[in-house]
């Protein structure tokens, strides 16, 4: 069970917290550095660091209630990625259907997922069936695989895209940002100082971090755990329909598309610790970075084998995630 | 956990199991049975497509180009050499899945079907292959882009499409031949690709093309298709290179990934040139991406706009599913009047002779050729003629070689003089 | 020393039954189910209509992966999510040697089995040394599986994306594993594989070492102290778990004549295999049997359904997806309603 | 000679001092009892002893054999065996098949194994039980099954952990006889953790009193109970710990 609380206290620049960060910080540059010599051409670099930076918001974004859910309720949601994709999909069709900025989705599509994860911790999670590793492991599958497929069903195969109006783009001393990326990573960070008001100066917030602490304690203080346990869970699933929402105008919306970002965000959590909020977003910046990066070292190599590489190496090493504190 | 529960469960799992057996029941019997199915009542032609799955869409269209063709077939008299013995389209959904594919073609073949149509994945067209080919029931593939299968010296794979290589190849010489009627001879050909065998094949095959041609090819850029979200820093690498080409070999998705990213790159490029891409030739790319995709070129296989059955068989289509027909679809269309020919040539239903007439025969195709429909030894199609085409003002146009061209090509981007 | 009586036989001496032992040992029961079942599954391809051939040979597939899955997860309660790496590496292993030296398939199906055993516990070992436990140790196992696979997909040494077709011979041949495409011979096969992964999991699980790796299971620090070498014996479960799960993989592409890297190392390979466990019954002997059974015919059953849907079915023809949403719902029900799966609430109300 | 040499054996947990320069000596068939206040490191020096975590400083020597940060396996088949203060059986075995798995790492045929290990659970009075699943049984049986579990190892050196611990004063006199017997029939060597000064009384040769991490006293029962430190150490304690 992680400890966040502790992980708020981390946040406070503890010592130590300072000395992995520098570290952390160190490694990035070293590997900057030698992206610069593999490839020759500062611009590539550069424009992959932007790139590396502006979707690693994104992954942060996914992310942050991935770690809400897992580091809270100890649940390894595996339904997460077809929850976006859910949310995508509500956002492209009431764009579709109304004609509505993309952007103001957001009021259908976060209400709406904080629904469906109440009712998905209700329904399926919660009680002695949801109780053991295999068993959640295998409910949020079956789920992720039953949306998938329902989406399929009624959407169809067929890509999706949807426009952004009044998209822009500018260069970042000769790299370039498009504005769609931009306002996602602005988002994200927008989002997670939210979710760090709510858990750290709110009484719902300190809730939380009790039932997230020590169950059977915050039970015997009087918090009522099943209910926090859903809360949590749906507001988990609705930083999911936030995220969708401000990356859907940045990629094609398919049925399938929650699984790409589902992988990225598990390795993010443990990233930045189980969790812990903000090490979720500067674990997405890192994992953006090393996909970026790994195209530069590795030519011909999925993105995604750097991602694991580094992975492996968190867990093995530091399994409570660079910035969570070792229980 | 209440008897009740338990009593439940357990219900629905027997009756699941009794309805499988009752579907095992209900299902055609083996090989003796298949004999006697092909000689008497229609002729049965086996159509395999991915109708559930990423490529349903494609799926369908196939199936539904195949069920044309029999129809056709049927309205024209059947198979005259047989008495007039109407053909009949039995189909499989492969849901994309190579063991699937394979237990659908074993299937297809156990109920009498002649020959088989498909499969639109190269992975299952692989396993598909095999099956034909130990079943000795000939396969026309519609489409099928890997040219490994014909390496194997299979004796019963057909393939209507250009392959791979065949498209990267003429790729190549279009690029040469247009670029310098444009008074712009290419240079340097940067190639972005995704890195499966599709891709990287395509690239292969191109730069070797490109070689004997004296063109320079590089930087070769990969990316992952399954977990890419943004080309950006790819399309910097290409502007980096210096490179006056830039082309690409990818699927839909990833495509238009590609022309965002070219899009907010503006890399220094005479033209954005796709090589069997996925995306650049499909009408729902122009209406996905609007303006970015136009002038865009693209090699690849496609429906022959400029022969009037085509365009006959397409409004058709057009008329009876309400949507526009897709070059693989009038691929299968093909692939059906290929094994059909063969049964009528052959004028008997044995597999082994109809295979024998396929590996014998002409027909006229309804796709871009440089004639009719005739195998080489390892079963390809030597007339398959890969076109280029462009995206002009919104259209898809057939732009070379010249006694295919719907309009002239514009060798230039939008974005630069 | 019998001036010692039960302690508190106020609480619970009345409670306790006469003592006796099982009539006949556990492992001689399971063995003679098992005979029961291997001859009752012998005459199956004659009987079964041709089309069914396929479906039973995919269930004894599904069978010896989901063996392979249960010995480690099941048995040795080390919750593995990357199966699919021990699996793509028997078909990989048998495929290349078959392909690039002619190496007949039961030697690369015992080549299959040693790289794949070596591979796991190395593998194994770092993920012991470094205590992941739980989910952690499940995420690493599926982020290993998923290298391997991506690896595949971009090396010359395993043909890339394109992976091996098994060359096509005349006629039929044992030693080659290759028969007519409908012969019984293939099931045969299969089931003689499956025949002995189930016996050797029974007698795994009776041995000294499956009590060793059981007690590890149920307590591991209470294990040690007792004597036990967790280590060793957790790695020699992860040994022969991926062994098994290579025969799977060796045979996949015996049968299948062609394996890729998404065949073989895909996350749905291990996905499968769990859920085969799961709904059968995790950690028991006859779970995989039941799982395979139902999950194997599953897919098939709803293609049947959807070709020639009864009436009040018919919207969803042309729709796809309906098998897997199928498959999801049944799988999500299960864990829900039976969490133990079948074979375990039988065996837990039978106990009762 | 003696049989066990704990020597100047030091823990840290992330800065937090649990055991300083312990060390001690045990005879043969000696039994020593381990006392002192909660969080005095007791525990910590049977996991250092048994293998269960490795000390920072010092060495454990058994036998002839260091085993200081040995694997808990190699020592426990060496002779030294521990049981534990929070009982932990394997829950999906029966009583009888507990007990045989600490015997069974003899290389014996099964059928001797099955034999010894249900004359152990005979010895510790389960033998009703010998069949039914380990989780069914009571605390106090629990409690038997640590302990003949641990008898079934044949051990030379015994680390019992507050075996006495959650069992009424009338279920603790028939394990205490048992104790005693082990020394007197097996010659079994004894270390043993307990709060209740009565067992420690009745059986130690000699106490060892830990405090803080450090070895406050070592002597007869006697001799400790009436040490003015121990007793400071043990004020403010709460009454109701020594007596369960």
């Amino acid at each position: 069970m992680s400890d966040i609380t502790a992980n708020f206290r981390a946040a406070a620049l503890s010592g130590p917290l300072l000395k992995r960060a520098a570290l952390t910080g160190g490694l990035v540059a070293i590997a900057i550095v030698a992206a610069l010599l593999r490839s020759g051409s500062g611009l590539v670099v550069w424009q992959s660091v932007v790139t590396g930076l502006l979707t690693g918001g994104l992954y942060g974004l996914i992310a942050m209630g991935l770690t809400l859910i897992f580091g809270v309720l100890d649940i390894v949601n595996f339904a997460h990625g077809a929850l976006l994709a859910v949310a995508m999909f509500i956002s492209f069709g009431v764009v579709q259907g109304t004609g509505l900025h993309p952007y103001l989705t957001l009021v259908i599509a976060v209400p709406a997922l904080f629904l469906i994860g109440a009712v998905v911790h209700r329904g399926l999670l919660s009680g002695s069936g949801g109780a053991t590793l295999e068993n959640q492991l295998l409910i949020t599958l079956g789920l992720s695989l039953l949306l998938e497929n329902g989406l399929l069903m009624f959407f169809g195969a067929e890509p999706k895209t949807v426009a952004l109006p009044g998209d822009f783009q500018f260069s970042l001393f000769g790299a370039v940002v498009t504005g769609g990326r931009l306002y996602a990573f602005g988002g994200a960070i927008l989002i997670g100082a939210v979710l760090f008001y709510l858990l750290r100066r709110t009484r719902f917030g300190t809730a939380i971090r009790a039932v997230a602490a020590n169950g059977q304690g915050a039970e015997l203080v009087g918090v009522n755990v099943r209910r926090v346990h859903t809360l949590t869970f749906a507001i988990g699933t609705a930083c999911a329909g936030a995220a969708a929402v401000l990356a859907a105008p940045l990629v094609t919306v398919t049925p399938t598309l929650g699984d790409q970002f589902n992988i990225t965000a598990f390795v993010v959590v443990v990233l930045g610790g189980m969790g812990n909020v903000a090490g979720a977003l500067v674990g997405g910046l890192l994992i953006g970075l090393v996909e970026q990066l790994t195209t530069i070292y590795m030519g011909g190599q999925s993105s995604l084998l750097g991602v694991f590489v580094v992975f492996l190496v968190v867990l093995f090493l530091r399994p409570e995630g660079l910035f969570g504190r070792k229980s | 956990m209440s008897a009740r529960k338990l009593v439940a469960g357990l219900g629905a799992c027997a009756a699941l199991l009794a309805a499988t057996a009752g579907c095992g029941g209900s299902a055609p019997s083996g090989a003796a049975g298949a004999a006697a199915g092909r000689d008497s009542g229609p002729v049965r032609i086996g159509a395999l497509h991915p109708v559930s799955g990423a490529n349903a869409v494609d799926g369908q269209q196939m199936r539904r180009g195949a069920q044309m063709a029999v129809d056709a077939i049927n309205a024209a008299g059947g198979i005259t050499s047989l008495g007039g013995r109407k053909v009949k389209l039995e189909t499989g959904d492969t849901q994309g899945k190579a063991e699937v594919g394979q237990s659908e073609a074993q299937r297809l073949i156990s109920e009498g079907s002649v020959g088989l149509v498909g499969t639109y994945q190269s992975a299952v067209s692989t396993n598909v292959a095999v099956v034909a080919e130990r079943n000795r029931v000939p396969f026309v593939m519609d489409v099928t882009a890997s040219d490994a299968i014909f390496a194997h010296g299979y004796k019963y794979a057909f393939r209507v499409q250009p392959g791979s290589a065949a498209i990267a190849g003429a790729a190549a010489r279009y690029l040469k031949e247009v670029s310098e009627k444009a008074g712009k001879p290419v240079k340097k050909v940067a190639f972005l690709h995704e890195q499966t065998d599709f891709g990287a094949g395509a690239a292969e095959a191109f730069a070797k093309a490109a070689k004997k041609l004296g063109i320079q090819v590089g930087p070769n850029i990969s990316y992952d298709a399954v977990t890419a979200s943004d080309l950006t820093a790819q399309i910097t690498q290409v502007k980096a290179s210096g490179a006056d080409v830039l082309a690409v070999a990818g699927y839909y998705r990833d495509g238009l990934l590609a022309a965002k990213a070219i899009n907010a790159v503006k890399p220094n490029l005479n033209a954005v040139w796709g090589v069997s891409d996925g995306a650049f030739d499909q009408p729902k790319f122009v209406s996905d991406v609007g303006a970015l995709g136009e002038r865009y070129f693209s090699t690849n296989y496609h429906y022959d706009a400029k022969n009037p059955e085509t365009v006959k068989l397409r409004a058709e289509y057009q008329k009876r599913y309400g949507a526009p027909m897709r070059t693989g679809a009038v691929l299968a269309y093909d692939a059906v009047q290929v094994i059909a020919q063969g049964v009528e040539r052959a004028a008997s239903t044995d597999p082994k002779k109809v295979r024998a007439a396929i590996a014998a025969s002409q027909v006229r195709p309804l796709t871009v050729g440089t004639g009719p429909i005739a195998f080489a030894a390892n079963g390809d199609n030597k007339n398959a003629l890969p076109v280029l085409m462009q995206v002009q003002n919104g259209q898809i146009k057939q732009v070379y070689p010249q006694d295919k061209a719907e309009s002239q090509p514009n060798y230039s981007v939008t974005w630069r003089p | 020393m019998s001036g010692l009586t039960i302690a508190g036989g106020r609480e619970a001496g009345g409670a306790v039954r006469p003592a006796k032992a099982p009539p006949l040992r556990p492992q001689n029961r399971q063995l003679a189910v098992l005979a029961v079942l291997l001859v009752v599954a012998i005459p199956l391809p004659l009987v079964l209509p041709p089309a069914m051939g396929a479906v039973a040979v995919r269930i004894l597939i599904f069978l010896l992966m989901a063996i392979g899955w249960n010995v480690m997860s099941g048995f040795g309660g080390m919750f593995s999510f990357g199966h699919a790496a021990f699996f793509g590496l028997g078909a990989y292993t048998s495929a290349y040697l078959l392909v690039k030296h002619n190496v007949s398939p039961w030697i690369g199906m015992l080549a299959g089995m040693a790289v794949a055993a070596v591979v796991a516990v190395v593998i194994s070992y770092f993920a012991f040394r470094y205590r992941l436990r739980g989910a952690y140790f499940a995420l690493a196992t599926f982020a290993f599986a998923e290298m391997l696979r991506l690896v595949a997909t971009t090396s010359d040494f395993t043909n890339k994306a394109v992976g091996f077709s098994v060359p096509l011979i005349q006629g039929s041949s044992l030693w080659k594993i290759q028969f007519a495409a409908d012969s019984p011979a293939y099931f045969w096969v299969a089931l003689a594989l499956a025949g002995i992964a189930a016996l050797v999991s029974i007698l795994f699980l009776h041995s000294r070492t499956g009590r060793y790796v059981t007690a590890i299971r149920d307590d591991e620090v209470a294990a040690a102290a007792l004597g036990t070498p967790v280590m060793r014996y957790k790695l020699a479960t992860v040994a022969l778990s991926a062994a098994i799960t290579a025969v799977a993989g060796a045979f996949y592409t015996q049968y299948y004549l062609f394996v890729n890297p998404d065949l073989a190392f895909g996350s749905s390979v291990s996905i499968q295999a769990i859920a085969t466990v799961v709904i059968g019954g995790i950690g028991t002997v006859w779970g995989p049997v039941v799982g395979a059974i139902i999950l194997g015919s599953l897919s098939d059953l709803t293609a049947t359904l959807l070709r020639t849907p009864p009436d009040f079915l018919n919207f969803l023809q042309g729709r796809s997806g309906l098998d897997v949403a199928l498959y999801a719902v049944l799988l999500i029900l299960i864990v829900r309603v039976l969490p133990k799966g079948i074979v375990g609430t039988i065996q837990a109300r039978w106990r009762r | 000679m003696k049989l066990l040499d704990v020597d100047g054996v030091g823990k840290d947990f992330r800065g937090l001092r649990a055991l300083s320069e312990v060390g001690f000596e045990v005879e043969p068939g000696e039994i020593l009892g381990i006392i002192g206040p909660n969080g005095a490191g007791k525990t910590t020096l049977f996991n250092v002893i048994s293998g269960a975590i490795a000390p920072d400083s010092g060495r454990v020597v058994f036998g002839r054999k260091d085993v200081t940060g040995a694997a808990p396996h190699r020592i426990a088949r060496a002779g030294m065996v521990r049981t534990f203060q929070l009982m932990r059986p394997f829950g999906s075995m029966s009583v009888l098949e507990n007990v045989g798995l600490a015997a069974q790492h003899r290389r014996q045929p099964l059928r001797k194994l099955r034999g010894e290990a249900m004359d152990v659970v005979e010895r510790v009075g389960l033998g009703p039980w010998a069949h039914r699943p380990a989780t069914e049984l009571p605390t106090a049986g629990l409690k038997r099954l640590e302990l003949a579990r641990a008898l079934a190892m044949r051990p030379k050196v015994l680390l019992l952990d507050e075996v006495l611990a959650g069992l009424v004063p009338a279920e603790r006199e028939p394990v205490l006889d048992l104790l005693a017997a082990l020394r007197e029939e097996d010659g079994t060597t004894l270390l043993f953790i307990e709060h209740i000064m009565a067992a420690v009384m009745r059986l130690s040769d000699r106490v060892l009193v830990l405090d803080q991490g450090q070895v406050l006293a070592t002597g007869s029962a006697e001799q400790v109970t009436s040490d003015p430190r121990v007793i400071e150490a043990y004020l403010g304690e709460e009454p109701g710990d020594a007596e369960d």
